[in-house]
């Protein structure tokens, strides 16, 4: 056996052997830890899910899908003021982006909002049901609108076109107020993100 | 932000951090009660000194971060940097030495992470292998008054003189003769106490109690074992009093011992001498007990602790057998801290109710977003 | 084969490529914080440094220097790297799909860093035999990997951090190479 | 029946303790375990909040004027229709509105106020001999009458529990009589006294949901009590168990560990792996209610705390504000800095003390300065590892605070955030005083409220991916039928033969639309779904 392994050539051949199967377990093993997430979704349906999905609009493209093909493509990510600090960071952390902070040009970060019609004023003219990009507003023409609370996302599109303006945007009561915060909050990529 | 209510719960124990960092110097005193008896004020004057810049570096960088400057001092883990940056580096060094490697220690080690508990690497050590590869000839020399070399007792280290000398040795500006400092005192011991005639022989303290010479007498030479057992002494008393767990100090003895027991040659080179002497002889204990198990930069879970000293143990026989840098300590703890967190991520206790501690991929979802990734 | 083995320890630990030679300390910085996707790139770049060093020796040695064209040495390396890269970069796409789609361009940098080219001609000068320098260009690989994966935890930690505004980021990484390098350095001379 | 054995053989083992980690602070319970329990005190007013558990409402069954006896049924739930509520003594109701319910923060909720008339005149009751003539469903709905809920603080409703014990096997029914939190005696004084009834409640829940085995669990330290249970014990197949007294072992799942050494899977309930559990004081209730018939109006809660004069336990009427309890027993008002519902560990600092006790109350703290200090600053986290050595659920508290600093979330899920039962033994020994348990509880809030986005915002993708879909429906109906105005009726007939209508063309005709329909459906769900999955560049 000793003299076996002297010779130069074996060990070769052994150091190589083991080399290679040492790498094709890694790769192996990381395959089967890839297999869940190979049924991900696409590139465009990973923007989109980190897009809160208010179809607001306000990142001037009409919904949030057409939004994330577009930021597939290249467009800017602090586009979208119903997503806040998280959307960003999120696409930061996918797209490998230099993070900027959310462009005022496109609106502020507000708390979830939901749209109210004022029963009284409303003309039941149908122009906010046309406009409501999720149908979350009931009604039939000359007939009462109103606006189903759970499925409006607050994305303020109905305004707009109301002629008697009846509808305004009220905050979503939350179920139960969150008084427990974090005493200090660390983190660093909220301070790495330039502003635009 | 609004302030949340005082969550629970509404008491707690005595501990606090302040008194955690004074039990640990108090363990260093016994070690630094015997090496100062042997070699003079020099340890004694090193460790002052650092704890006074230590102190006006930590009150410069929190003026800097504008905190709050009682409060952050009161928590006195810059004095525990100053008393072991003192301890590992050889006493005579001049002051301004002290001053650039206690600056790095606390300023580029400690607070540029952002101050306590959350340096990854252990300060005192960042700032003496800063000093170690700067200046390998002044750290590696022990000036230590002439008489503990010379037989003739009248001039004891301790004495009033033995002050005067260290204090010129530091202070070289105070010497007013211009003699080179070095002449003045004659008596310079040679590199480390772990000098390779040191590591052949067999224990000084067996051979001191076998001819019945007085075992603290200095000329029986049992200085470094002394102050080895002064520091597990100290490392003892901090076990006991639970300021640090088991792990790691056990760790890295039987590591250092099994190594030594496998590479012992009784004839051969001299370094590879006996497991008693690679544990008392040079500055193991002082490594095991105090510098490696420094909370913030080393690992936290139980299992990464054996792993973290075992990386330890091995890379101190490994430095000290083959290395060129005689004194392992710094080198082999900085090289543990890098992998703490590697350890930290990986070893985790089994979490009640699983399996295992990982729970799933942890970064499966491409790291630290905010949103769960579904 | 102890000699074997202290070549792979001296390659892994003692002049280890990034922190000792400080060759591709780019590819420390390229990989997000995620620990995952530095395992990833770690293994990616294992293979890509250990193959194609070894690769290079063998064409220096037996092709290169024998007819006497040992000038143009630093294109081939840099030919026979990317190639092998491009092979490897298919190969990776469906082991690793989400750091490719987030860090493909620090794939294909891998290929041409300064690691590979600096192994590999680490190994043309020096005078060990193929055997060893096979052992050499497989400890620095390792080396190489374990350095990136234990940064990559490093780095969880530091966004945890309250490091001042002026070092956050890229700053706070250099500094903390530059104390473990400062550690590595102290390992030097074993050996 | 490998687990039965395992029970017979712990039980010989006097006292054991597998639960990893816990702490023993000093428990304070000297002082209200002097006096006997007290005769149960009524108030001038009765406020009784009408969500006693969660945020599912229930309805009253009274308006205010109404004139109610004691164990009227007041208030039903109004998902299951279950009465829930009773009046706790006879009186009138005054109103029905918001009143400040126990919260650390100023929160109100709708409470029944009732003002009693003296008389305390109770409405028939009927007490039952034998409760084993009655099966287990019976049983079940005699209890479910009561209105008892959990009154071992948790407020998980005792029906729910045992009607889950129902389709699953239970195996061992635990009566928790671990007290391990300091100041709260609630347990043991209801116990030294009244240990017998105790004994016969757990009969019949035992009986109710058909366990094989039965445990009282009581800490080895609580003498009296022990005692008390020994001599009752003579006749029932219960057995008692005496485990070592270490905080949180009172908790669900480390009370299983410690009993059986088992371990509840996360995510899962105790009834999965045939364990069931209940508090003393629930057992009481059970009997009360099934014996004696009077449903659970009452509760013994421990009065404790540095500036009260005498400290006492207090069969306490639901809704008796808490300073009419702290007055009786003599409270000093200079030296009351807090106010705390249930134990210092796990308890609720009160931000008004004008607020009833709730069926969940087991002890109210009126803290002094010197036992309850005020929270001093929080220094950095040196990751010590105290944290980690006292933990329970064996988690890292240090990372979790890492992380949660970072907000990390991925981490957080992966170092185990929800088996964090923050029973407060991490944040109790920090010698930093960091307030770990606000961290987690910071974390976990924005979790749920991350998943709440994620469904709401999945809901909303759905509906606009089906608004785009029928706006194109619409807008090709709408070309359709203009494309058919213009071309005038003279050419339509030369182009097509005048159509000869027949049944099978019909047929035909509109099979194929629908073909064509699904086909475009998908075509576009494809086409806009192709976007979805269309491969990256």
């Amino acid at each position: 056996m000793e003299a076996f392994i002297e010779n130069q050539f074996v060990r070769f051949v052994l150091l190589i052997s083991t080399a290679v199967f040492l790498a094709y377990r890694l790769l192996l093993v990381s395959k089967y830890l890839c297999k869940e997430y190979l049924k991900q979704k696409s590139m465009v349906d990973r923007i989109n899910s980190y897009l809160p999905q208010t179809q607001c609009g306000r990142c001037g493209y009409k919904g949030c899908l057409p939004y994330a093909r577009a930021i597939s493509q290249g467009d800017m990510i602090n586009k979208c003021p119903p997503g806040g600090i998280s959307t960003i960071l999120n696409l930061v952390e996918l797209l490998n982006e230099p993070g900027l902070r959310l462009n005022p040009a496109h609106g502020v970060f507000q708390p979830p909002l939901t749209a109210v019609i004022r029963e009284e004023e409303c003309i039941g003219c149908t122009k906010c049901i046309q406009a409501c990009p999720v149908d979350a507003i009931l009604g039939a023409p000359k007939l009462m609108h109103t606006v189903i609370t759970d499925e409006c996302t607050g994305c303020d599109l109905c305004i707009e076109p109301c002629p008697v303006d009846c509808i305004d945007l009220v905050l979503l009561p939350t179920s139960s107020p969150r008084y427990w915060l974090n005493p200090i909050i660390q983190n660093s990529r909220f301070n790495t993100l330039e502003t635009n | 932000m609004t302030s949340s209510p005082q969550s629970p719960p509404f008491q707690r124990t005595r501990r606090s951090t302040n008194n955690i960092m004074l039990q640990v110097v108090a363990g260093c005193i016994p070690g630094i009660s015997i090496a100062t008896w042997y070699f003079g004020y020099g340890v004694l004057l090193n460790v002052l000194l650092s704890i006074v810049f230590a102190l006006c570096f930590e009150a410069l960088a929190i003026s800097l971060r504008s905190r709050h400057i009682q409060t952050t001092l009161a928590d006195n883990s810059a004095l525990v940097t100053a008393v072991l940056f003192g301890l590992t580096i050889p006493p005579g060094l001049p002051w301004w030495l002290l001053f650039l490697g206690i600056g790095f220690a606390i300023l580029i080690a400690k607070h540029i992470y952002g101050g306590l508990g959350q340096n990854p690497f252990n300060p005192a050590m960042c700032g003496y292998l800063f000093l170690l590869l700067s200046f390998p000839s002044a750290m590696t020399s022990w000036h230590i008054p002439n008489d503990a070399l010379s037989s003739v007792q009248e001039f004891a280290p301790t004495s009033l003189s033995g002050l005067q000398q260290s204090l010129h040795l530091t202070f070289p500006f105070l010497s007013h003769n211009t003699l080179n400092p070095i002449e003045f005192i004659d008596g310079l011991a040679m590199a480390t106490p772990l000098i390779e005639s040191k590591m052949a022989g067999t224990s000084k303290l067996l051979t001191a109690w076998q001819t019945d010479q007085s075992l603290f007498a200095r000329s029986s030479e049992t200085a470094w074992e002394l102050v080895n057992i002064g520091y597990f002494l100290g490392g003892a008393f901090l076990l006991f009093q639970r300021v640090i767990s088991w792990h790691i100090p056990v760790a890295i003895i039987t590591t250092v011992m099994t190594i030594s027991i496998l590479f012992y040659s009784p004839g051969g080179y001299a370094i590879y001498g006996t497991p008693y002497l690679h544990l008392f002889g040079s500055a193991t204990m002082i490594g095991a007990f105090f510098i490696a198990t420094d909370p913030v930069s080393a690992a936290t879970t139980n299992k990464g602790k054996l792993v973290y000293g075992v990386i330890i143990g091995l890379s101190i026989y490994g430095v000290r057998a083959w290395g060129s840098y005689l004194d392992s300590i710094a080198i082999a703890v900085l090289l543990g801290n890098f992998l703490a967190p590697l350890l930290d991520h990986f070893l985790r206790p089994r979490i009640y109710g699983h399996k295992k501690g990982v729970l799933g991929p942890s970064d499966m979802g491409g790291g630290s977003n905010k949103v769960i990734d579904s | 084969m102890i000699e074997i083995l202290g070549v792979i320890i001296t390659a892994a630990l003692i002049n280890n490529v990034i922190l000792v030679n400080l060759l591709g300390v780019s590819t420390l910085f390229s990989s997000s914080n995620s620990l995952r996707s530095a395992c990833e790139l770690a293994v990616f770049s294992f293979i890509i440094l250990f193959l194609s060093s070894f690769l290079n020796l063998i064409i220096y040695r037996f092709f290169l220097n024998p007819i006497g064209l040992s000038y143009l040495r630093l294109i081939a390396f840099v030919a026979t790297s990317s190639t092998l890269t491009i092979i490897f970069y298919k190969f990776a796409k469906d082991y690793f799909p989400l750091t490719i789609r987030r860090h493909d361009l620090a794939f294909y940098l891998i290929g041409a860093n300064s690691a590979v080219i600096g192994v590999s001609l680490l190994n043309t000068m020096s005078v060990r035999t193929i055997f060893q320098s096979l052992a050499y260009s497989f400890g620095s690989a390792l080396g190489f990997a374990v350095v990136l994966i234990a940064f990559a935890a490093l780095r969880l930690r530091l966004d945890a951090m309250d490091i001042p505004d002026v070092f956050r980021g890229p700053a706070i990484q250099l500094v903390s190479t530059g104390i473990v390098s400062m550690c590595f350095l102290g390992l030097a001379g074993i050996v | 029946m490998r687990f039965a054995e395992k029970i017979i053989e712990s039980l010989c083992v006097s006292t054991r303790q597998p639960m990893p980690g816990g702490i023993k602070p000093p428990d304070y319970k000297q002082e209200t375990l002097r006096s006997r329990l007290m005769p149960t005190p009524i108030p001038e007013e009765l406020i009784l909040p009408l969500a006693q558990h969660g945020n599912s409402r229930s309805r009253p069954l009274v308006k205010p004027g109404d004139k109610v006896l004691k164990y009227q049924a007041i208030a039903c739930s109004d998902v299951t229709g279950i009465v829930d509520l009773h009046a706790p003594t006879s009186g009138i109701v005054l109103a029905i509105e918001n009143f400040p319910i126990p919260s650390p923060v100023d929160k109100e909720s709708k409470c029944i106020l009732l003002k009693k008339d003296g008389l305390d005149a109770e409405i028939d009751h009927n007490t039952l001999a034998n409760y084993r003539s009655l099966s287990y469903l019976e049983l079940i709905k005699l209890i479910e009458q009561a209105g008892i809920f959990g009154l071992g603080g948790a407020e998980y409703p005792s029906r729910l529990k045992l009607k889950s014990g129902k389709n699953k096997k239970i195996k061992l029914l635990i009566i928790n009589a671990v007290e391990c939190e300091p100041y709260i005696t609630a347990d043991e004084a209801l116990l030294r006294e009244k240990a017998q009834f105790v004994v016969q409640g757990a009969e019949i829940l035992q009986a109710a949901c058909m366990a094989e085995h039965c445990v009282i669990v009581i800490e080895s330290n609580k003498a009296d009590a022990i005692k008390a249970l020994e001599q009752t014990q003579l006749n029932s197949s219960i057995e008692l168990f005496k485990i070592a007294a270490k905080y949180p072992t009172g908790s669900e799942k480390q009370l299983i560990q410690a009993v059986t050494s088992k371990e509840v899977p996360s995510g899962k309930y105790p009834t999965d792996i045939g364990i069931l559990m209940h508090n003393a004081g629930t057992a009481y209730a059970v009997y009360q209610a099934v014996i004696e018939g009077k449903p659970c109006i009452s509760r013994i809660t421990t009065l404790a705390g540095g500036s009260l004069k005498t400290p006492k336990n207090f069969e306490a009427l639901i809704g008796t504000p808490i300073d009419y309890l702290l007055n009786l027993c003599g409270l000093n008002q200079q030296t009351h800095t807090m106010t705390l519902m249930g134990g210092p560990l796990m308890g609720v600092k009160l931000a008004r003390t004008d607020v009833p006790i709730l069926k969940t109350t087991n002890c109210i703290i009126a803290a002094s300065e010197d036992k309850f200090p005020p929270a001093s600053i929080e220094l950095a986290c040196i990751r010590c590892g105290f944290c980690a050595d006292v933990c329970p659920a064996s988690l890292l508290p240090q990372q979790l605070y890492l992380y949660a600093k970072c907000q990390n979330f991925s981490e957080l899920i992966s170092h185990g955030l929800n088996d964090c039962i923050e029973c407060g033994a991490c944040a109790y020994v920090c010698p930093s005083n960091i307030p770990l348990i606000q961290y987690y509880r910071a974390s976990k809030d924005e979790l749920a409220s991350q998943l709440e986005n994620k469904i709401s915002s999945e809901q909303w993708k759905q509906r606009f991916q089906h608004h785009q879909y029928r706006v194109k429906k619409d807008k090709e109906a709408r070309r359709d039928s203009k494309r058919r105005e213009t071309i005038k009726p003279t050419e339509l007939t030369l182009k097509i033969s005048p159509p000869i209508f027949s049944r099978e063309a019909a047929k035909k005709e509109i099979a194929a639309a629908v073909v064509r329909v699904r086909k475009r459906k998908a075509q576009f769900i494809a086409s806009s779904g192709g976007e979805n999955t269309e491969t990256d560049k």
